[in-house]
């Protein structure tokens, strides 16, 4: 039997009366990668952020290497399992950027604070932004403060990884080196959730695509099926509205 | 013309206040009879005791009664009338304790009001006495509570006060008179030509019996003919 | 007399000056006893009333309102001459920092959890992703933050503590304040008290221009 | 005696409330004009603190540092009968309300400044990018955004005044604590004391969860 | 004599003792479309923000239509006439999106608000999002945020329009839409200065493109001689690294 390293079914999320996401289900194998596509506003950033239960959903069940994700005692652990990038950075200011990424692995994984920021500076360089580690992260361009929320979340060696628009505040230049990362960590078989609109990085190295739109997945496949032959008219349009410019 | 008295209202019996909210006591009719004689209104303010130096000073009032006890020392910022009211300390216990005079508080805990005259005499004689520990209270009730928790085995205070205050309490006793020579008087801003006027209305009212009458009206009995209250006396002066 | 001679009579301070040192250490003692506990209280109950189950921060609603609402005063009675009723009997000292402590804590609480609630949401949720638990999530992300923008009103609130120490005389520990008062009584004459004013003054300025500095350092990050 | 009968005594109670209601609205008078002109005057003071030239703002954390450390029974003192001295002579209602207004304004300088400095960079940022003035930038932006940050220990801060008002007495405002420990000395019975700590109780409470139910709303956007 | 609305005249910038940017000179005609492009870091942000003095600029001028922008009595109407989106949206969440979009015509330009939220709706409409008019800040996604941000300062009907990369929280759909505003207003002869990632329309729609790094400018031209004959070294490796994914 092969494990689905996350199970999404039927899940539900409202915002007092307004549906955000509704009749989710999504079964994602160990070691997939799956983008995420959709207009604004379709409720990609609140689909990832259930699976890690900083929004708790209304319906259906979500569960991560087969535990439910749920308050409780074994919320800590899942979460240290699935890392996530912000589509806002969310760095720590009160710490630098070194700390901000040895934090968790001294909090959570009970890593000495030297071994945790000789492996922290490694993830800096690989995200090219070794010489600020003992800058704060408010001294940082934008692009700066994106890189260290990427290496923040590796530095956990999460088994699944969110990213929420990763590279939205990054130059091109960069955009490609933290693609690059991407997808050695895809080769290294990290299961990988990533809402983008990346359409280059999609097609690539996503497993499978899925087209959200109005709170639904209204189209899943791979990126051929997806990018070469949609089927929703909404899709349709999307992918010539971005082929457009 | 109006008199402008302060007085730290509900310090019994010398100036409180009735169930209607009506000014009483024996320095209130003092103050409104002299007022009378001067043919001027009385204002009474309420002031607290530790207001009432600033205020008379500051001339935000004319004059000042609380039972205040002349002193030398206050004759340097102070001026004050002829005496009116000799008052000594007294030593209150419970009733059921050992303590029944002044030579029973050797080793033990005594409580004063702070600043008071009785305060004074207990830490000059601390010595003399033996008393382990002087503590100081804010007021009579409190310094009460205590007496009667048992954390302190007596209390020096001015004797009127605890006499009254001891009428109607039957597990409290005051055990002994100490005898310490103080005694009460209006007090006024240095050198205010308004204590000559009141120091001569004093006389006068003592001439004719009246304050030796206030006593019996708020002491309930007749004071001695030495004391401050019948004889004509003159007014302190800084030395 | 004048206004010299009045509030600013030099013989008369120096007379009150050893009653007023006396005092002083009586302040400084139970104050900052108080400070110090009251600060550990107010965190305690500012996350109970925040993040506890229902009935806790019931209990942590209903501690800080009603003791910012009851007079010091008169809790230091209830504590000293009432609790002896039934059975508890506490030093003064014992009964001054207990009433200190309950009431700052109290509006320490309020503080932290303005502090708290400043803190953007963003960072509980980074800190929640990374599988922080509850006390490292507070200690390492939340709380070094609130309590750099509440670092004004908790010194505001440390000086209350110290000055609400002059309460403390009411079960006989006469404080600076009280010791000033009682030299007024003596002396007839309110020098004294301005005297505590400058020692207040010279006690608390360098300490909120201490505090004011590493604020500055913390806010140049 | 037992506990109820010294510390709960019903006729007692009920002999003092007549003077415990006199105090009341003495607390109530004094307490609300000087909250309100405190918060004022508070707001002033953090803005000149904060953006005054740089001899304003000097002045400004003189006040605020002085005042603060200043113990009120003493300023109340100095005002009323200090001033007389140099030909100012004030009603006790105006000395007690100028000397409450001076210290909560102080105290509550310290509190807007904590909120003014929580609110984000880029809020200024992008109200000076649109050319907003200084009024309207923190009449619409910052001061909002920085008020609803402080509600807490603002609330906190005029409860304190209101309590404060007992030390008016001493220039001759029997407030509603006074008038119970007056009551206390007149029945030799601590009493009253215990009624008005209902009483405050009783005044606060609803206010205080008023105040919570507001916070609520403001934090639902 | 043409007049260049914005003149930039040997400008530097210091962070303590890190220099942002340096020997900055740039002259900018009306109607003008400055593309400004350059690796993460590079002081593309720092540039734009001494344009209306959010940063101080330690040597050097800047004039605004002739006026140079300091810290004085004409600074806010300098900034009035300098509109700006920013990299984070900067919304104000004390109030709802309209009134975001109606403040400032209110309260600088003295419309009333009846007028003011008139307009605020049809720049609403224009971005897509009218919708949501009476929505806060906080319950918006980020692309939605970010359009609103566009809306507000489109409302004061500014002189010159400074964007530190206005599409990058954007999806796909979203981004040409903004990027067919931009268009619109260049043809109005608004003058622009874009910091984008978007060669697309740096290409389309630039007059002008400067490339920065490291605090300078580096090279400038229009975007044929920048893209299709780049001199620069840097220039060119920047150009194939963009390329390249
Ligand atoms: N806290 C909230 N309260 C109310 N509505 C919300 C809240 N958070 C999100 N929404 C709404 O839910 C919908 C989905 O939002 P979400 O952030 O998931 O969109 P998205 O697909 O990530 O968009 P984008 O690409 O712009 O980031 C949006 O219409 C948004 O307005
Ligand atoms: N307040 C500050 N203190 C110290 N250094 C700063 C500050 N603001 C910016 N910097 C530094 O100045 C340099 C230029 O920053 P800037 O934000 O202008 O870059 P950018 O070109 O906009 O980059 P990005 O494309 O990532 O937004 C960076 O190295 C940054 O770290
Ligand atoms: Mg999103
Ligand atoms: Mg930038």
């Amino acid at each position: 039997m092969v494990q689905n390293i996350i199970e999404i079914k039927g899940v539900e999320k409202r915002f007092g009366k307004f549906t955000a996401i509704t009749d989710i289900n999504l079964d994602i194998a160990k070691g997939e990668v799956v983008v995420v596509i959709g207009p604004s506003g379709s409720g990609k950033s609140t689909l990832a952020r259930c699976i890690n239960l900083l929004e708790s959903y209304d319906e259906g069940d979500i569960l991560v290497a087969g535990v439910r994700v749920e308050n409780g005692a074994n919320l800590s652990a899942v979460r240290a399992d699935v890392g996530m990038v912000f589509q806002g950075f969310n760095l720590f200011p009160n710490m630098s950027i070194l700390r901000n990424v040895a934090l968790a692995p001294v909090r959570v994984r009970g890593l000495s604070w030297r071994e945790a920021e000789q492996r922290a500076m490694k993830l800096l360089e690989r995200v090219n932004i070794a010489a600020q580690a003992q800058k704060y992260p408010s001294q940082l361009s934008g692009g700066q403060q994106q890189r260290v929320a990427i290496a923040r979340a590796l530095a956990m060696e999460p088994e699944v990884l969110l990213f929420d628009e990763p590279t939205s505040a990054l130059d091109p230049e960069m955009v490609g080196e933290v693609l690059d990362v991407m997808k050695s960590l895809a080769q290294d078989g990290v299961t990988m959730i990533v809402v983008t609109h990346e359409m280059g990085f999609a097609r690539q190295v996503a497993d499978r695509v899925v087209f959200m739109e109005n709170g639904r997945i209204v189209e899943e496949g791979s990126p051929d099926e997806i990018f070469s032959n949609p089927k929703d008219p909404r899709l349709k349009t999307f992918l010539e509205s971005i082929l457009s410019h | 013309e109006t008199l402008k008295v302060g007085a730290n209202i509900g310090n019994v019996p010398w100036e409180f206040q009735d169930k209607s909210g009506k000014n009483i006591g024996f320095e209130i009719d003092l103050v409104n009879e002299v007022a009378k004689r001067l043919q001027m209104d009385v204002e009474i303010t309420n002031i607290p005791f530790n207001g009432l130096f600033a205020a008379v000073q500051s001339g935000q009032i004319d004059a000042a009664v609380s039972s205040i006890t002349i002193t030398e020392k206050r004759l340097k910022s102070v001026s004050f009338a002829q005496p009116y009211y000799d008052s000594d300390q007294s030593l209150t216990a419970r009733s059921d304790s050992k303590v029944k005079s002044v030579d029973d508080i050797k080793g033990k805990i005594i409580s004063v009001d702070t600043g008071s005259t009785g305060d004074i005499w207990a830490e000059a004689n601390k010595e003399k006495t033996g008393i382990a520990e002087i503590r100081r209270y804010e007021g009579l009730s409190n310094a009460m509570l205590d007496l009667v928790a048992g954390r302190t085995d007596g209390y020096i205070s001015d004797i009127p006060a605890m006499q009254y205050y001891t009428k109607d309490k039957p597990d409290l006793k005051v055990v002994a008179r100490i005898k310490t020579g103080e005694q009460y008087s209006i007090m006024f801003a240095k050198n205010s030509p308004l204590q000559a006027k009141v120091n001569s209305v004093l006389t006068e009212l003592k001439k004719e019996g009246y304050i030796a009458a206030l006593h019996g009206k708020w002491f309930g009995s007749v004071p001695e003919k030495t004391t401050s209250t019948v004889m004509v006396m003159d007014a302190p002066k800084e030395s | 007399m004048d206004i010299f001679n009045t509030f600013l009579n030099w013989p008369v301070f120096v007379d009150a000056l050893p009653m007023l040192l006396k005092g002083l250490w009586i302040t400084i003692k139970l104050g900052a006893l108080s400070i110090v506990l009251g600060l550990i209280g107010g965190l305690m109950l500012a996350l109970c009333r925040l993040y506890g189950p229902t009935y806790i921060r019931g209990i942590a609603i209903a501690f800080i309102d009603v003791f910012r609402a009851i007079p010091l005063l008169v809790l230091l009675i209830v504590i000293y001459y009432a609790l002896p009723f039934i059975g508890v009997r506490l030093t003064s000292f014992t009964a001054a920092t207990l009433a200190l402590t309950i009431v700052s804590s109290a509006y320490a609480a309020e503080i932290f959890r303005s502090g708290i609630e400043a803190v953007p949401k963003g960072q509980f949720e980074a800190a929640r992703a990374l599988g922080l638990n509850y006390f490292w999530l507070m200690g390492d992300v939340v709380l070094p933050q609130a309590i750099k923008i509440v670092i004004p009103p908790i010194t505001s609130n440390s000086i209350n503590v110290l000055k609400d120490t002059a309460l403390a005389s009411v079960v006989a520990m006469p404080d600076l304040l009280k010791q000033a008062t009682q030299a007024q009584a003596l002396a007839a004459n309110p020098t004294p008290l301005i005297g505590a004013a400058v020692i207040y003054i010279l006690l608390l300025l360098p300490l909120v221009r201490l505090v004011a500095v590493f604020e500055k350092r913390f806010a140049e990050r």
